[in-house]
């Protein structure tokens, strides 16, 4: 028992330095797709502290796994039985406490402090109106009347904070691009709302996560219902949204 | 020829003919009086189908055994025999339960093979073998037949096998409902299919509207019809388990004596009873909607399809506790017979499976956290939603606890328990990040939910299945099944199980979104990899489907008990005899008499239950 | 419904205890009825979530009050037919079912009236709660009817001689029909009386 | 297993007059309540007061015939043999 105890704190603190090491080093750089918006720091944080507490807990169960598995092998029903262990002492108790104020601890942080970090919009600089159909986005910039659709652009300012009101003319489908994280439906006749505030210059180009996705079924071109993100300097931005106009208005 | 005629099949399949052009003849003459087209193919099927199935019942023996008696006349006797009896109307639980076991592994296999043709879809980016269309047929026949399979096999089969066996029961407390409800099946079987052939339904198994109840093909109200016959099944099949368990326990089985896989049992089906109407009444309003003309989903007239989601989910989040309940049980029971030791913190794990169950009921809203419901729902589901964690944890306790210092015995079923609570861990896991609004925001709808609900629903529930067809296959059978090509499928299936979805959680980090039939090129080759690996699964259960074909054909013919276990089953012959205990044992001590405790139901030899002394 | 949990003993193995037996019958009933009483919920709520507190203006107050009171009165009806049955008394037991039955026809009369002569439509958002719901419950009439007629027929044929245990399966019809009572009892308010 | 029950609120305890006597007393309460939630229904004329009102009657007349029409109580007291 002693032994067993021994290689199973050693198993553990084994498992979650290591998962710790590939989620530091690894998962941290590595998984997330571009980070283009600054609410992205919220969400890819809140995933890394959760990462960095399920390591430990992980590793309780792996390291039980383990021990189990090595030392306690049988060959058949015959050779004798397990100890009589019923758990009945303040075991469950202490993991039903420690479990529950984990549960406690992820929902504040990053649960409840990142939801309401989220929620907290500053002014936006910019208004935007994403109108989905099936199978098509319309952006529209409604100050400077300008329109883009279906393959065109969806073209933002660096550092400007963007609310984004999104609505449908038919059926469910959903704004997301997976460089700003945060995903909203399109509902008919309802207006949802986000800000986003891209900090990163990119598109499509060179980069899949500057796409805007439909990211809810909505039939036969749900997958192609994307439109191509750019994402530009304020200078660059005004410029663009001046040649837009002078489009329309040659129409 | 006159006895193919008479086959309780043949004859369901007729009167169900009848009964369809009955219901939709009946239909057109009134649509004829009132001046509008005889045949109206999407009120016409609905109504048809109603009536159809009541004849379908009627005829595979509804009306022989039982519903004669209502009209005061003498129910018939049941009169097939051997293996006839599997094709017919059974009261027998033992039957049923092997019929459900049977019908929806076969379905998961088929399912599974339609898996296989969205893997090689999705190998590459661009068009392979499938249209969007069919892709979306594809993945809707998928979801909800892999749906249908994870909430039934177990309870379903399993539970109607083993629970009265397990509480010294000679058979369910409706022995005749349960022999209906399994005769809902088919039904529902020949409804998908006839709507895959016609060209499926775009709106994948959660059917959200307005996109199912505007825009898909006719097919979505044959997959309606279905989906809320298959309810039927759940919630008849739910109460019998209910009552079975409360009523029908042998003397001395008292709640804290009744094997871990019971409980599981009773669960569930506290579950399934009450909230399959909620599916039942969401999909009831997109089939109005589409063959009455309601406005339920419609916003210029109060409607929104947040309600749907509101009530769909109210019933589809707790459905995934239907499907793991058992799974649960399943699993812990094998852990503690072949690790040789009593179930570890039996009352906190009990207690835990009640926990989720009344947790269950109130953290659908988590699904909707992108839907634009109102914000202020947010913080208290979220809150709700982790706090299933802690309950989970427990079952976890009850398991490593179990195995703790136990004496594993590696066959089959104890790899697939022990691969039960890797997977389960994993699926856990990656739940809290989903129940968690900010990154909820981003990995809702993407692949990253694809390989999390795999990994809570395939690497648990149907992880706890093999477990669970593996332990028991010789009592099903009275043969032993191959434990080579057992431990084949085991490695086969777990390896192939983490190569295909450890790589999904990343992609859809990535942003590769779901329900896709292609993708931007930059995700190709994370997903030749998985398609690859997905292949590899596949493969393993050709080993499983040859190791229980040639077992159950011409196996070792299996001891009563095989694996020493000290449960009530193990105590009958295998197959257990008709009336399961020729004499209904007394009970008085826990199921789990190992390590020198008191040993009241220990294994002995033979096949009838061995009075024990005090 | 009540007659799917009525009389199982066919096949059991045994001559099974017959108070266990009706106990078991009892409580699976119940359990039915806490199920099929979600879908009336939700479709509650739903009328709630779509209208909020409105309902139209043309609805027949006077219809509404007519049917209500016969389905109440149907509901005492088949009490007493339910309670003589159990002593024994077959054929005040009889009357009152046929009673019950021709309330229940009325009952549904009513509702066919209602819809015909409704001046909103189902595609209306208040169209669509009340037909949905009014439809929802007039089809659980309609199984009710059924089934209290085959009680009926039952009870003439001398299957409740003798009342007590025996004519649990008449209590049992009954209950349900008590159980589509208490649906009105919540529906009513619901689509005729708020404002 | 089974006690004899005789509980007053639930079930045919006495004889057939008693039984119907019973009945009697519980239509007759359900049919003044529905007639108060008619005339709330005409003369009160606040919206939201009325809703509370008419769910708390409903759920008395709910009450009324669950516990003595439909006999509520037996599934946890048992039947009388």
């Amino acid at each position: 028992m002693r032994r067993d105890f021994t290689l199973f704190t050693i198993v553990w603190a084994l498992v979650t330095a290591a998962s710790l090491a590939v989620a530091y080093f690894i998962l941290r750089d590595m998984s997330f797709p571009t980070h283009g918006a600054e609410e992205a720091s919220v969400i890819d944080d809140a995933f890394m502290a959760l990462t960095y507490l399920a390591c430990p807990v992980f590793g309780i169960v792996i390291a039980a796994m383990v021990v189990a598995l090595l030392k306690h092998r049988s060959s058949g029903p015959n050779n004798g039985d397990g100890e009589r262990i019923l758990g009945t002492g303040s075991l469950p108790v202490v993991w039903f406490g420690v479990s529950s104020l984990l549960c406690a601890i992820v929902i504040i942080y990053p649960g409840l402090t990142g939801l309401f970090e989220l929620r907290d919009h500053k002014d936006p600089d910019l208004r935007i109106v994403a109108t989905a159909q099936m199978w098509a986005w319309t952006v529209e910039y409604p100050d400077s009347k300008v329109k883009v659709f279906g393959a065109q652009e969806l073209v933002l300012p660096k550092d400007e904070t963007v609310e984004v009101d999104i609505t449908s003319i038919d059926i469910l489908h959903s704004f997301w691009v997976p460089a700003f994280r945060q995903k909203m439906d399109a509902v008919p006749g309802q207006i949802n709302k986000i800000y986003i505030t891209p900090d990163r210059v990119g598109d499509r180009e060179s980069d899949a996560a500057y796409r805007l996705q439909c990211a809810e079924l909505c039939g036969l071109g749900h997958a192609i219902m994307t439109m191509p993100v750019r994402v530009v300097e304020k200078a660059e931005f005004d410029a663009w949204l001046k040649q837009q106009q002078s489009v329309t208005e040659a129409k | 020829m006159t006895r193919v005629v008479r086959a309780p099949i043949v004859v369901g399949l007729v009167l169900a003919i009848i009964g369809f052009a009955f219901g939709a003849g009946v239909l057109g003459a009134i649509r004829t009086a009132r001046g509008q087209s005889f045949w109206e193919i999407e009120v016409g099927m609905s109504v048809g189908y109603v009536f159809a199935l009541i004849g379908w019942l009627a005829g595979v023996g509804g009306w022989q055994h039982w519903g004669r008696e209502w009209f005061g006349l003498e129910a018939k006797p049941y009169t097939l025999t051997g293996w006839k009896r599997y094709f017919g109307f059974s009261p027998d639980h033992k039957v049923i339960g092997i019929q459900y076991a049977v019908t929806f592994i076969v379905v998961f296999l088929l399912s599974g093979l339609t898996a296989m043709l969205i893997r090689v879809e999705l190998m590459r980016d661009g068009k392979q073998i499938f249209t969007p269309d069919q892709y979306n047929a594809a993945m809707g026949f998928h979801g909800i037949t892999m749906v249908a399979v994870a909430v039934a096999v177990l309870l379903g089969g399993f539970g109607n096998f083993i629970v009265p066996l397990m509480i010294g029961a000679r058979d369910m407390a409706f022995p005749r409902l349960n022999a209906l409800t399994y005769w809902f099946v088919p039904p529902v079987a020949v409804l998908l299919i006839i709507a895959v052939l016609m060209g499926g339904w775009e709106s994948g198994w959660t059917a959200y509207p307005p996109l199912s109840s505007l825009h898909t093909k006719h097919g979505q109200v044959l997959f309606n019809l279905a989906v809320i016959t298959f309810g039927l099944v759940s919630i008849l099949g739910g109460i019998n388990f209910l009552v079975t368990i409360i009523y029908e326990r042998a003397p001395g089985m008292t709640w804290s004596r009744l094997p871990i896989f019971v409980w599981g049992a009773f669960a569930a089906s506290l579950i399934s009873f009450f909230f399959t109407q909620a599916l039942a009444a969401a999909l009831l309003m997109v089939l109005l909607d589409r063959i009455a003309g309601t406005s339920f989903f419609r916003q210029a007239e109060g409607g929104s399809p947040v309600l749907y989601e509101h009530v769909f989910w109210f019933y589809s989040h707790p459905a995934v506790y239907v499907m793991v309940l058992p799974g649960f049980g399943a699993a812990l029971e094998i852990l503690s017979h072949l690790s040789r030791k009593p179930l570890f913190a039996y009352r906190w794990v009990a207690g835990a499976m009640i926990g989720i169950v009344m947790l269950s009921g109130i953290v659908w809203a988590h699904h909707l956290f992108t839907s634009g419901m109102a914000p202020y729902l947010h913080a208290p589901f979220l809150v709700l939603t982790e706090m299933i964690s802690i309950p989970t944890g427990l079952i976890f306790l009850g398991a490593i606890g179990t195995i703790w210092a136990g004496k594993l015995w590696l066959q089959t079923p104890m790899l697939f328990a022990l691969a039960f609570i890797f997977n389960f861990l994993m699926g856990g896991v990656t739940g809290i990040y989903l129940a968690d609004v900010p990154t909820d925001l981003h990995l809702q709808d993407t692949y990253f939910v694809v390989a999390h609900f795999h990994y809570t629903i395939v690497g648990g529930e149907i992880f706890a299945l093999f477990a669970a067809i593996y332990f028991w296959f010789p009592k099903f059978t009275g043969r032993m099944y191959n434990e080579t090509l057992g431990k084949i499928h085991f490695w086969l299936m777990f390896i192939g199980f983490q190569l295909t979805f450890i790589p999904m959680f990343r992609v859809g980090i990535q942003g590769m979104n779901r329900r896709i039939a292609d993708y931007p090129h930059e995700y190709a080759g994370y997903n030749t990899f998985i398609s690859l690996a997905a292949f590899l699964l596949g493969s393993s259960f050709l080993f499983f489907v040859w190791n229980m074909a040639s077992a159950w054909l011409k196996g070792r013919v299996a001891e009563p008990n095989p694996w020493r276990a000290s449960t009530l089953e193990w105590q009958v012959s295998s197959p257990p005899p008709e009336h399961n205990f020729d004499e209904i044992p007394v009970i008085t001590d826990t199921p789990y008499g190992y390590g020198g405790g008191p040993a009241h139901h220990r294994p002995f030899a033979g096949g009838a239950l061995a009075t024990e002394e005090g | 419904m009540a007659a799917f949990t009525e009389a199982a003993h066919a096949v059991a193995h045994e001559p099974h205890d017959e108070v266990k037996h009706v106990r078991m019958n009892r409580l699976g009933l119940w359990l039915f009825f806490a199920s099929d009483g979600l879908v009336f919920a939700l479709l509650l709520s739903a009328r709630f979530y779509m209208n909020g507190t409105d309902t139209a203006p043309d609805v027949k107050q006077w219809l509404g009050l007519i049917i209500t009171s016969v389905l109440l009165i149907s509901s005492y009806t088949a009490y007493r037919g339910e309670t003589a049955l159990h002593h024994g008394n077959v054929a005040h037991g009889r009357l009152m079912l046929m009673l019950t039955i021709l309330l229940g026809v009325g009952f549904f009369a009513g509702v066919v009236m209602e819809w015909s002569i409704a001046e909103f439509t189902v595609s209306e958002g208040y169209g669509t709660s009340f037909f949905s719901m009014t439809g929802m419950h007039a089809a659980h009439v309609a199984s009710g009817v059924l089934l209290l007629f085959l009680a009926w027929r039952k009870a003439g044929k001398g299957y409740y001689d003798g009342g007590g245990l025996k004519a649990y399966g008449v209590s049992g019809v009954v209950m349900y029909w008590h159980f589509v009572d208490v649906v009105w009892v919540f529906f009513y308010p619901a689509l005729y009386l708020i404002k | 297993m089974t006690r004899q029950v005789s509980s007053a609120s639930s079930h045919h305890g006495g004889s057939e007059a008693t039984d119907q006597k019973r009945g009697l007393t519980v239509i007759a309460m359900l049919a003044v309540f529905t007639l108060v939630e008619y005339i709330f229904a005409v003369v009160l004329d606040a919206p939201a007061a009325l809703v509370v009102i008419l769910a708390a009657i409903a759920v008395v007349k709910a009450w009324l015939i669950v516990m003595y029409f439909m006999h509520l109580p037996l599934v946890w007291q048992g039947e009388e043999a």
